[in-house]
């Protein structure tokens, strides 16, 4: 039960990250420590019941995440390499 | 619930996509041009076949992937809704792969280049994504499917790499990300609850408790983002406006539409009625905010992208003024309204790609899309003029056309349903629909001044493509509704 | 004992994250998010959820550390314009408070699950057998959601095709991502030849052992990737370019096994991806062998990102 | 033995964490990257120790895992980082 | 003999804790970065050797026990490794942030 | 023979529908104009033959599309068939070779006599639908500055009055019991409906729109000078009587409703007088004529709300009959400018003097058409207070339309010799001698020689009074009230939409969406906890 709380305090913690932080680094910093408390709040569901489907459930969100991470790490360099933007506060794009 | 014969349709309208992407992938752009020009009349046919049986049994079509029977395994299952918007999703990509012939061949023996490449490749992996988002009967496998919609969509919106896109595409993938992470954790909340994921096997046993009611809002607000439901709009317009045409018209038509149904899913299925009855006046809310706010920037835009995407921002918010008149109405009502919900749905679909494609080739043919400087475009590109005009009616909800059949069905189960406001924002976003859909003929209508010359030449099967969809969309409206008791196969 | 173990940990991972979160610099919060993520592991651990804790270890801090890390070292600056993003102490608040109460209504409902826990262990452990593998979480990977599996490898074929399809129309066809320069001397290039065979090794026994005990395709894959990317930028082994049809055949071939045998479950067994079960454990080992190979060769090509052709 | 097994594993653990405060602190990225190491090789101890009380043999590997891979982060970044700085 | 192994065991594990105990005891404490560099090489290199001799008796066949031995070797070359970066990064020479 | 008045009916909107069909392939495209006069046949057929069949009716599970032809309906169908084929005629000698023009101009056609025959709500909303949206091209076909103002301003009250009209559907199809969409069920309904005063106040405003009634008339003395001549014609002939045909079909004049008869009268009369004030003042013929049917759509309207006050179920009948003489009347004048235009001084009495006796048949001359159409309205405006209103409006008529005839003489050609094409000349001529004549086949009355008599000659003693003093009056601009809506909303759009693009790129930065990503989950959430 400890762990739901800690599962509730890092989605907690993921989404201010999210919301407040201005680089996008960190943003996707920010989105894998939601993840890892969305990951174990599966990981609680599954100890609770000794059932290995939500393990099998959290395999696979890993393996999106990651995806996802590096998709937008991706994203995030070409944006700076372009324009040396590190942010996405709204700029001169819309005309 | 049992599976059902023609369950292996189910299989293949998944897989063919999937299997097409990772063949073409591996064997270079030509031939995943070629896979995808193959696939699209495939496609086609096997939604009709689909749709047929779903027509013929009255019921949905349930398949058990491995012949693993929820709760264990997953099911997939085509009901009224799934199976037409299967079909749309066809067609249009059908018409997707005319219209990007043009910009993304390949000749034979030359070298393979990016864009084609990623372009077929997507155009697959979308459609897989979507016949995925909306056959999958499993909560978790959905939002697998969301993420591969996600990716997809990323990708094709980005197929230009010029530095702005990349910005507005972070926003999108992030915001997105967002809307996934608050899904998933719905998804693990119902699962602690009731030990399945199964949408048929939730919506017998969904209760009124904390964990149900902490999933439902995280997962309901997760999609809202992925839809971009006004106020969480911020990513779209600027991701759908800087697309290219061919993929403006697929986000901006079939993806979000993919989170809509999920979102139906939700809450006609798996919630119990007393909370969707506490919710639905709410997202209707939020839908008439995104009608009047959607419909009142468009009128300001000065590019015609952008105030197609921001038309897009408003029509979506149609979608949602469904759910009061759905929840808690007699039966007929509610059939109505959720008729009308699905019609605008699919309406949308056509007359909003047919849009994008139409203003993209106007923007070519011009060199620009400045509404302000488009005098001459009905010169330059008059099929798709009309195009844009014959989509513009739809969305007005002009008759004969889909959208207004559609909004006619939301506004009489409105008026039935004693909530008459819902009404009024009906008929003031036609209105203001039809004032930017206005500015934007009036400004192509106008002769160009004389030393005016075209920008580039426009492809006629191009502005062939964009006039078929918006054709399509207003003659949806000619169907007799007896038609569309298709989506309410398997409520 | 074991509840104080759990408090600590529990204590500090939530640390760990709110460090990571509040550090100025880049390059410590990286280093924090892959303390939190070896933290992590360890917590899967003491939920008995071994097969996490390898995909956690492997993905979550190891691989996802480390495309970070060349994140950072490839992203300078912007602090003007960050500072300018920063939003007001107003809406940081607004934003603390809306989290904490989102947390907290998370925590609620956490605690009000119902008492006992639905579970499908017994389902899992009943239908193992017809499968022929003893670890449940394969079973449920490999068969009863056998499709979330499949569409996950395919997000990955995804995720290579969008990452590449971000690079500059020029450099198509290059190799995907820098090349590096051979280091010749030194310890760490020591390492870097000594490591990746042991890690080789290492990655198949994972994936190997998958089918029985935890592990299995997206462990060893990593594993994998992770000496194949270290043999990489110490040049000591080229990328293929991005048309190498081998290479994309690699990345494929995962999931194209999976569909394939997928598709013979019409043949042989009642529907798509059902299993004889007299041949289920040879196939389910066929698909998680070219998986692994499919998992590994997308992650190095995920880290390495789009091609830039530099000194190509 | 198992509670003194776990003992040990929280023992290590918690200097582990400890040492993470210098990682907090730095000064000097040097120190966080110390820190790194000690808490990797600590929850490798830990972990070690945890499969020997419960007797949960795929712990082991999840060892095996982390040790891996702490050698080929700190390798491979050494080694991206100089090469991505350009020399 | 069991008796004995579990006392060879106890003690080994408790030395590999207490060396963990002062590198981090050293990581805090000492001054500058070299010397807390130099503690804590020795400190997490002995004191997991220590554990993963303690446990190889319980280790239950030779397969686990040299997965004990190569976890050790791996974590000692990863120490190793770490060592060379920071020192190269204490002399200055490497860039990254 | 029912067979027949289906098969015609069906045709009536089909035929121009199929004829714009032909413009897929570029011969079809060139052949268009000259086939303008042939459009309307099916639906003149239809209104001669189809009369007394049963109603056509194509159901389809919900929808059930009907096609009904009722006296009134006939009475107007036919008379707005014959002008838009004299019409037609016209353009394509007035406008040869303008396919785009005739393309709209078929549109509206199958929208203009749709609206005759629609026996249901769907079908009625469609075809009204197309002929406000269609008539667009019509009025922006000059391309001019003023073509594009006077269209703009067109659609957005056309889209209006759709929207009007479309929520008042929606009211009337909830209000009908059972399945049913058919109008006469509607209007059945519609005295007892919950929602009756809404759903009269929507129709009235949508159709009041269409047919000019004060103040919604604003876009018609901007449309008509905009719009060629054959364009104007059907515009004031045909099109606006959709409007008309639209309170005929509608409003429940079995049983009538005081109230509103009341209010829809007294609104009626106010704009009869006001399209004459305001008439008066202007300069341009079409301008002047534009007045004059807004003026003269009040005098319907006002008949159309005493027959409804009084319940009179004849009213419908009386009505449409007064309104299918101004369909002639109106229709031929506006064909007449035109060839008064290209007429010179020497000629000039062959054209002035059959414009003369249009003029005077407005104002109900003895032995004119127009006489009769006054006659028909007698029982709704014929006693009392009512009946000196009606007098005096008709005196009014006069005077406007003897400034509209002096204008006119004042814009003959200006070549002494000129001399319009017979392809002009014809249709008018076949106009004029409809609208003095017809009506003594449709509708023969005995008019009373001396009342009949009075109004024109008080409207001649004011018109030369306008004359001599007319100079003085103030001039209005075309539009009227529409200058000063136009002003206002100059003042409140702009900033509205600022504030609604200002708020929308707040809601766009990435935290406070973020915030409201948050804020709507505990919304959600905390709704849904008060209600479990």
């Amino acid at each position: 039960m400890i762990y739901g709380l800690v599962a509730s305090a890092l989605v907690a913690l993921g989404l201010y990250g999210l919301v407040t932080q201005p680089a996008l680094l960190r943003k996707v910093l920010a989105f894998n420590l939601l993840g890892g408390g969305v990951f174990l709040l599966f990981g609680v569901v599954a100890a609770r019941g000794g059932d290995p489907v939500p393990q099998a459930l959290v395999i696979t969100g890993i393996v999106v995440a990651f995806a996802a991470t590096a998709l937008a790490l991706v994203l995030v360099l070409r944006l700076f390499q372009i324009t040396g933007a590190a942010t996405i506060a709204e700029d001169e794009t819309r005309r | 619930m049992e599976a059902t014969p023609g369950g292996f349709l189910l299989v293949l309208i998944l897989v063919a996509p999937v299997t097409g992407l990772l063949i073409g992938f591996a064997q270079g752009g030509r031939a995943a041009e070629r896979i995808a020009l193959w696939a699209a009349p495939l496609g086609v046919t096997m939604a009709m076949v689909l749709l047929a049986g779903v027509l013929h049994a009255q019921a949905p079509i349930v398949a058990f992937v491995g012949g693993w029977a929820p709760p264990l395994g997953l099911a997939l299952r085509a009901d009224g809704l799934a199976a037409a918007m299967l079909m749309t999703t066809a067609v249009i990509i059908a018409a997707i792969t005319l219209f990007a012939r043009a910009d993304y061949t390949t000749l034979p023996g030359a070298p393979e280049a990016r864009a084609p490449l990623a372009f077929w490749c997507f155009l697959l992996a979308l459609w897989a994504a979507l016949n995925a988002a909306f056959l999958g009967g499993d909560l978790f496998n959905l939002f697998v499917a969301l993420e591969m919609l996600t990716f997809g969509a990323l990708a094709l919106a980005c197929l230009d790499g010029r530095a702005t896109q990349f910005k507005a595409e972070l926003r999108y993938l992030l915001f997105a990300l967002i809307g996934s992470v608050f899904y998933l954790l719905g998804t693990a909340l119902l699962y602690g609850a009731y030990g399945t994921l199964d949408i048929l096997l939730l919506s017998r046993t969904a209760r009124s408790d904390a964990p149900t009611i902490v999933a439902a809002s995280l997962m309901t607000v997760g999609l809202l983002g992925k839809m971009a439901l006004f106020p969480l709009h911020l990513w779209l317009p600027a991701a759908h406006a800087g697309a290219p045409p061919a993929a403006s018209a697929l986000l901006s038509g079939l993806v979000v539409k993919a989170s809509y149904v999920l979102l139906l899913r939700l809450w006609f299925w798996v919630m119990p009625a007393a909370l969707l009855l506490a919710v639905a006046p709410i997202l209707a809310l939020l839908g008439a905010a995104a009608i009047l706010f959607g419909s009142l920037v468009a009128l300001r835009q000065a590019r015609l992208k952008l105030l197609v995407a921001y038309s897009t921002v408003a029509q979506i918010g149609y979608l949602f003024l469904m759910f009061p008149l759905v929840a808690g109405s007699a039966a007929e009502v509610a059939e109505r309204a959720w008729t009308g919900g699905a019609l605008q749905a699919i309406s949308h679909a056509f007359a909003k790609a047919a849009m994008f494609l139409a203003a993209g080739v106007i923007a070519r043919g011009m060199g620009h899309d400045r509404i302000a400087g488009l005098h001459g475009a009905a010169r330059v590109a008059p099929l798709s003029v009309l195009a844009f005009g014959l989509a513009g009616l739809s969305l007005m909800g002009i008759p004969p056309s889909g959208g207004f059949t559609a909004k006619w069905l939301l506004l009489q189960s409105a008026l039935y349903a004693g909530q008459w406001w819902w009404a009024l924002v009906i008929v003031a976003g036609g209105l203001l629909t039809g004032g930017y859909v206005f500015r934007v003929l009036s400004a192509a209508m106008r002769a160009p001044s004389p030393d005016f010359m075209p920008a580039a030449p426009v492809d006629a099967r191009q502005e062939r493509v964009a006039l078929g969809l918006a054709i399509i969309s207003v003659v949806l409206g000619l169907l007799p509704l007896a038609a569309f008791g298709l989506v309410l196969i398997g409520r | 004992m074991t509840l104080l173990l759990d408090l600590i940990l529990g204590l500090a991972v939530v640390g760990v994250a709110v460090w990571t979160l509040a550090v100025r610099e880049n390059f410590p919060a990286v280093i924090g998010f892959v303390a939190y993520g070896l933290l992590l592991a360890l917590v899967w651990v003491r939920l008995g959820a071994v097969d996490v804790a390898l995909t956690e270890a492997a993905l979550g801090a190891g691989a996802t550390g480390v495309i970070l890390l060349f994140a950072v070292v490839r992203l300078r600056g912007g602090r003007a314009e960050i500072d300018a993003a920063t939003p007001g102490p107003r809406q940081r608040l607004a934003a603390g408070i809306l989290c904490g109460v989102v947390g907290l209504a998370l925590a609620v409902a956490v605690l009000s699950l119902p008492d006992p826990a639905p579970s499908q262990a017994a389902a899992v452990a009943r239908h193992l057998p017809e499968l022929g593998v003893a670890n449940p979480i394969t079973g449920v990977l490999m068969a009863y959601r056998g499709l979330d599996t499949l569409l996950e490898a395919v997000v990955l074929v995804f995720a290579v095709l969008a990452i590449w399809s971000m690079a500059p129309d020029r450099r198509w066809g290059a190799v995907p991502g820098p090349v590096f320069p051979v280091q010749s001397n030194g310890p760490l290039s020591l390492l870097a030849r000594l490591l990746p065979p042991i890690g080789i090794v290492v990655g198949i026994y994972i994936a190997w052992v998958g089918a029985d005990a935890p592990g299995g395709k997206f462990q060893g894959g990593t594993i994998l990737a992770a000496m194949g990317i270290l043999a990489w930028v110490a040049g000591l082994w080229r990328l293929p370019p991005v048309a190498s049809r081998g290479l994309r055949w690699a990345v494929v071939a995962g999931p194209l096994a999976f569909i394939g045998v997928g598709l013979l479950g019409f043949v042989f067994a009642d529907g798509f991806l059902s299993y004889p079960p007299a041949i289920a454990k040879p196939l389910i080992l066929l698909i998680e062998a070219a998986m692994t190979l499919s998992v590994a060769a997308a992650l190095v090509l995920m880290v390495a990102g789009p091609p830039e052709g530099r000194r190509a | 033995m198992a509670e003194a097994l776990l003992l040990a594993a929280g023992l290590i653990l918690l200097a582990a964490l400890a040492g993470l405060y210098r990682a907090l602190r730095g000064p000097a990225a040097a120190d966080r990257m110390m820190a790194a190491q000690l808490l990797c090789s600590g929850g490798i101890g830990a972990l070690l120790l945890v499969a020997a009380a419960t007797g949960m043999a795929g712990v082991v590997d999840v060892a095996l895992v982390l040790a891996l891979l702490g050698a080929f982060a700190s390798v491979a970044f050494v080694l991206a980082a100089r090469g991505l700085s350009g020399r | 003999m069991s008796t004995l192994l579990t006392l060879f065991s106890g003690i080994a594990i408790a030395a590999g804790v207490v060396f963990f105990l002062a590198g981090t005891v050293a990581l805090l404490r000492f001054p500058d970065p070299l010397s807390r560099l130099h503690a804590l090489t020795k400190a997490d290199s002995l004191g997991l050797g220590l554990i993963v001799l303690g446990l190889l008796p319980w280790a239950g066949g030779w397969f686990a026990a040299l997965k004990l031995i190569l976890v050790w070797l791996l974590v000692l070359l990863a120490g190793a490794t770490a060592t060379q970066l920071i020192a190269e990064r204490l002399r200055g020479e490497d860039p990254p942030p | 023979m029912t067979l027949l008045a289906h098969l015609l009916l069906l045709a009536t909107i089909l035929a121009p529908l199929g004829l714009l069909a032909t413009a897929v392939t570029a011969q079809g495209r060139l052949r268009l104009p000259a086939l303008l006069v042939y459009a309307p046949l099916p639906g003149l057929a239809a209104a001669l033959i189809a009369g007394p069949a049963p109603p056509l009716v194509i159901y389809a599970d919900w929808l059930r599309l009907s096609l009904d032809l009722d006296a009134p309906g006939a009475l107007l169908l036919g008379v707005a068939a014959l002008l838009w084929s004299a019409a037609g005629a016209y353009a394509s000698a007035y406008l040869p070779g303008a396919t785009r023009f005739a393309g709209w101009w078929l549109l509206t056609l199958a929208g203009s006599l749709g609206v005759f025959i629609a026996g249901d709500l769907v079908t009625f909303y469609f075809a009204f639908a197309l002929v406000s949206l269609a008539a667009y091209g019509l009025v922006v076909q000059d391309a001019t500055r003023r073509a594009r103002r006077a269209g703009a301003i067109y659609l957005a009250l056309a889209v209006l009055g759709e929207v009007f009209l479309l929520f008042a559907f929606a009211l009337l199809a909830v209000s009908i019991p059972g399945q049913s969409l058919a109008i006469a069920d509607a209007v059945a309904a519609l005295p007892n409906s919950l929602v009756r005063n809404e759903t009269i106040l929507l129709l009235l405003l949508g159709f009041g729109l269409k047919a000019g009634l004060v103040p919604l008339h604003v876009w018609l003395p901007l449309a008509h000078p905009a719009a060629p001549m054959p364009a104007s014609a059907v515009l004031s002939g045909a099109i606006i009587k959709a409007g008309i045909i639209g309170l005929i079909r509608f409003l429940p004049f079995e049983g009538g409703i005081a109230g509103w008869g009341l209010a829809l009268g007294v609104l009626g009369f106010l704009t009869a007088f006001y399209g004459v004030a305001l008439g008066i003042t202007q300069r341009n013929p079409k301008t002047i004529l534009a007045y004059s049917s807004v003026s003269q759509m009040g005098v319907v309207m006002a008949a159309l709300g005493f027959g409804l006050a009084a319940g009179d179920a004849a009213t419908p009948l009386d009505a449409a009959r007064y309104a299918s003489h101004h369909v002639l009347a109106k229709g031929a004048l506006f064909l007449g400018v035109g060839v008064a235009l290209a007429t010179g001084a020497r000629r000039a009495a062959w054209i002035m003097a059959p414009v003369l006796l249009l003029v005077l048949s407005f104002g109900g001359l003895p032995l004119t058409g127009g006489a009769l159409a006054k006659e028909a309205t007698k029982a709704q405006l014929g006693a009392g207070v009512l009946g000196w209103l009606s007098a005096l409006s008709a005196a009014g008529t006069t005077m406007l339309m003897l400034h509209f005839a002096d204008r006119l003489r004042a814009g003959l050609a200006e070549t002494p010799e000129a001399s319009a094409p017979p392809g002009l000349i014809l249709p008018f001529a076949v106009m004029t001698a409809g609208a003095l004549l017809l009506p003594w086949w449709l509708y023969p009355a005995a008019v009373k020689f001396w009342p009949a008599l009075w109004p024109v000659l008080l409207g001649a003693l004011g018109f030369l009074a306008l004359r001599n003093w007319g100079g003085r009056l103030p001039r209005w601009p075309e539009g009227d009230v529409l200058i000063f809506a136009e002003r206002a909303a100059a003042r409140v759009a702009p900033p509205l939409a600022e504030r609604a693009s200002r708020i929308e790129a707040t809601l766009r930065a990435w935290p406070s969406a973020g915030l409201a990503l948050l804020v709507l989950a505990l919304l959600l959430g905390l709704a849904m906890a008060v209600a479990a």
